[in-house]
């Protein structure tokens, strides 16, 4: 482990919410710890998180889109009760395509995906109440 | 029954109103828009909803995305707060005519006083004295001169629609009458959608003395006492008391008397305020009621100890006061300043971090904020982080009680107006009780 | 006229007694070990004076370097707070005799009450009732048996010079009582330097109930309703609550006048607390007074009104008591709750570091505290770390009030009751009033 | 690892939100944690600190001993109001001599020198109040 390499290390936390870090190599140690959680990651709250935030998602990977939720509403797989689902998981999505609804105050809301690429992981369940900006699908580009 | 309800509102009153929830075994439900993820609202509730984007336009006054919160919580009522939607008329219909609890007055109650000249008209047929003044709006600068003329210079031109003091003008003679009449139909017209405006009389010497009152679907009308709130910078109020000093006792029982017979007048069932404009001699005058909770009602719950926010949803579930008149005890003297993330001196805003903050407590003192160490305040929305509310014996005790109050108080990150109050508190206009609404500006001299 | 106060203590109460300082005017002077120089009350204090190093008995209870402290700072008082100096005569004695006004009771006043034995014996001569047992100390282990047989199994004997629970015994029966009146005896002589106990009945079920009075240098005395203290563990109270709860009218008013019957006995001046023993069938019994302050001040000063270090340094003054009874009006309901770095389970001690807090606010909620982030509790002193105090219009809507504050108190870097005080809030025993002062025992089972 | 790595090291943080480091290489042990001066140093006090704090005095040199007063009292240079100074700055001094009178409660205490060394400082004036632990004189020990 070399001072490039510690430099790499350094450079790769700016980007991620790693708040400890310890790496031993042989008798080679390198221990971070970042961030002073008192201020910027407020004690928790009395009540429980609340289930539809945004918030508590994993950020994507950087060559995964993530299509969000533009209202709030529930979420529809499928274009009927006993339709088959828009997509699936490993499917094959083309921009602007429908992905599913989002029902808010009884208009079915049509969510088309701004991206191109592959179908890789569906968010929320079916016919879960989603908030504005939450995460609903990744799809890994190209 | 109210079982769940959703705070259409953040900051402060968000919190308060939370506070009262918990006491009442009300579920809570919060919207945030995405620039208060992190808000202390956001993590006191027991659900939470983003409800869109930073602007309040797409967030907090968003109206569909706000029913669907309503929606997919499932929650039975909500709580408008003040701003935002809470004098909005259509907004509390869509509520009632989709069988969500408003928790506040009817629909119609908001509109009726939410338009100025109606107002007027409303109070005036219980004989409740109303500024001289045209008594519906003005469209001719012709006949705006020939009314101001009859009323006596100086005046003030007003939008109908108006609030917060946008779109007023001042004129003192009739030379200057017509062009500020004009200007003023176009700000109302460009601020409101309106063009309509009305005239008053204007007194240089004034102050702003509010009564605060709760009615229920049954009739029953109380008042809990008057607050002032003179202290005011560009229309908005800094620092408010209860009771408003230096009135005398004849003066003031008329002053309760005109505000319930006002609110009786509208058949007014919720908690609101008819606020007043109190000059030299003694006299006072309806200026326009608001159909909502006040920032300042805390000041009203310390001299009375009646929770306000609770009987809001005592009243909103059909219930009837729980006190007649002569339940209602005034004790002591209250004070409240707004800590406001403002530069002391020129009021400018100042968003930022809160590095670090330290809250007073003790004897006779209440904190009312949504901050916390490393909140960032954004730049987004009003510049209020909180509120010191203290309680004394009497308004000299009061206002020692705030000046130590005041020295406790740390907040560090952000500009306050922390350094304004403790001037403030030592200024002898103020602690003399000279509280015209214009003081200010010469105080700053 | 006192325009300059030594505060002999640390903690909250150096807090406390500072903000009614500021809020009067008095000039004060903190002292502090070299464990407390980051201290939330040297922080505040006008002037502050390190008084020796950490160890209680070479700084705050070292009266010669407390004494010089005062010289050099022209100090014209002493207050005391409690614990530490509160109720040491010969400090008051010194006081007196060095032209320092004591904030408290006359040396002699303070003197008479710690005596258990003849604080007894002077209250008895007003009619007030002492529970049944040895009107003096007793030395011979035949005469302890012969009276614990008159007055009736169970009895406790407990040391003439005690206090904090320390040297007591309960005896169930005859055949158990010598070893426990000779094992009694030595402890109070480790203990307290004398080997006099006394022996008073014992009743399984009792509750904590005191009476908060105040009198001045004429001879009146007022009283400022009662508390319950009965939540206790090892003797140490956790809970106290305006008015005790769950005490017939008539009793009540018994109670008060015994406590004003017993302080006018000793006339006494300042303010203090009587504190007798409840017991199921409505009876109560004369147990000891206090002459100082008391932690749980509070509570009596939310359901009254009145600030109770303001009176004290009032009536040191030689002010007359600004009210007679008819002028005191009790008012709703409050609970406390002590703050105390400890485990919630084991009440094992937790000093260390604070690394963030964040305290409850809002309508009802008082707090008082001495720590702040970055605060370090040292392991020398007691464990309380503050106090959150409510006020609601009854015992019901101030438990509920207490679950809210509760639940928004957040306190990291130690351990702290608040979790105990959570479970407690929802424990059917205190919610439904069986408070008897052994049920935390129980209630832990 | 040497320096100039260390320094680099050092550098490197600067850019950064670590607050803790700890590079061990072999026996080498790197070891950094960086200020958070809001929770060791609380922000300040509404009235200004208290002139008899010797918290507020900076700290003496390695080779220089700090005597302190032992009690609270008054701090007086001579044993009289008209006599000489007990001693002054750059005298010599001896362990058990008396520097100073600190008079509490009427009692005069000579307070000792426990160095034997140059005087470099006189840190409180004549007649001045003095708390426990108060620094009075520095000696440059030898």
């Amino acid at each position: 482990m070399n001072l490039k390499e510690i430099k790499e290390i350094l450079e790769l936390l700016k980007g991620s919410d790693v708040t400890e870090l310890e790496v031993a190599r042989g008798e080679n140690v390198l221990k971070v710890r970042r961030g002073t959680p008192a201020e910027i990651r407020p004690a928790a709250a009395p009540p429980p998180p609340p289930p539809p935030s945004p918030a508590k998602e994993a950020a994507p990977k950087a060559n995964v889109k993530e299509i969000v939720s533009p209202i709030v509403g529930t979420f529809y797989r499928a274009p009927a009760p006993d339709a088959a689902p828009f997509v699936e998981v490993g499917a094959r999505v083309t921009k602007g395509q429908v992905l599913c609804i989002v029902e808010a105050m009884k208009i079915m809301n049509q969510i088309e995906s701004d991206a191109t690429g592959t179908l890789t992981a569906i968010l929320v369940e079916n016919a879960q109440p989603v908030a504005y900006g939450q995460p609903l699908f990744h799809i890994a580009v190209g | 029954m109210i079982h769940k309800v959703l705070i259409a509102n953040r900051g402060e009153i968000a919190v308060r109103i939370i506070r009262s929830c918990r006491e009442m075994g009300i579920k809570t439900v919060a919207i945030y828009s995405t620039a208060d993820r992190h808000a202390m609202h956001v993590r006191m509730a027991d659900q939470s909803v983003c409800v869109g984007p930073p602007e309040s336009a797409e967030s907090y006054l968003n109206v569909p995305s706000i029913l669907s919160a309503i929606e997919i919580t499932d929650a039975d009522s909500v709580h408008p707060g003040y701003g935002f939607l809470a004098e909005n008329p259509a907004f509390a219909e869509i509520c009632e005519n989709y069988g969500v609890k408003f928790i506040g007055p009817s629909s119609e109650a908001i509109r009726r006083m939410g338009d100025k000249v109606e107002a007027r008209r409303a109070v005036q047929k219980v004989k409740v004295p109303v500024v001289p003044g045209s008594d519906a709006a003005v469209t001719e600068e012709d006949e705006g001169l020939k009314i101001s003329k009859e009323i006596g210079f100086p005046v003030i031109i007003k939008a109908a629609a108006g609030g917060g003091g946008r779109g007023m003008k001042i004129v003192h003679s009739p030379a200057s009458f017509i062009n500020a009449f004009l200007t003023a139909q176009s700000e109302a017209l460009s601020a409101f959608g309106v063009p309509d405006v009305y005239i008053e009389k204007y007194f240089e010497q004034s102050r702003h003395v509010e009564v605060q009152i709760m009615g229920d679907r049954f009739g029953n009308v109380v008042h809990l006492g008057d607050r002032d709130c003179s202290v005011q910078r560009r229309h908005q109020k800094l620092i408010e008391e209860a009771p408003a000093p230096f009135i005398p006792a004849r003066t003031r029982n008329r002053l309760w008397k005109a505000a319930v017979d006002a609110a009786a007048a509208v058949n007014y069932n919720n908690v609101g305020t008819i606020e007043f404009l109190y000059v030299p001699d003694g006299e006072f005058y309806f200026l326009e009621m608001n159909t909502r909770i006040q920032v300042e009602h805390p000041v009203s719950e310390a001299v009375t100890g009646v929770d306000i926010v609770r009987e809001q949803f005592r009243i909103a579930d059909g219930k009837k006061l729980r006190f007649e008149q002569k339940d209602i005890h005034l004790r002591g003297h209250a004070i409240e300043c707004r800590i406001n993330a403002e530069d002391p001196e020129s009021f400018v805003p100042s968003p930022g971090t809160i590095r670090s903050c330290l809250f007073p407590g003790g004897f006779g003192v209440r904190v009312d904020t949504a901050i916390y160490p490393g909140y960032t305040v954004p730049p987004t929305y009003d510049s209020l982080l909180g509120k010191l509310i203290v309680h004394g014996e009497d308004r000299n005790e009061a206002i020692m009680r705030m000046r130590r109050a005041l020295d406790e108080l740390q907040i560090e990150g952000v500009k306050t107006t922390t350094d304004f109050h403790k001037k403030m508190m030592s200024n002898t206009d103020f602690t003399e009780g000279r509280l015209w609404t214009s003081f200010l500006a010469k105080a700053r001299t």
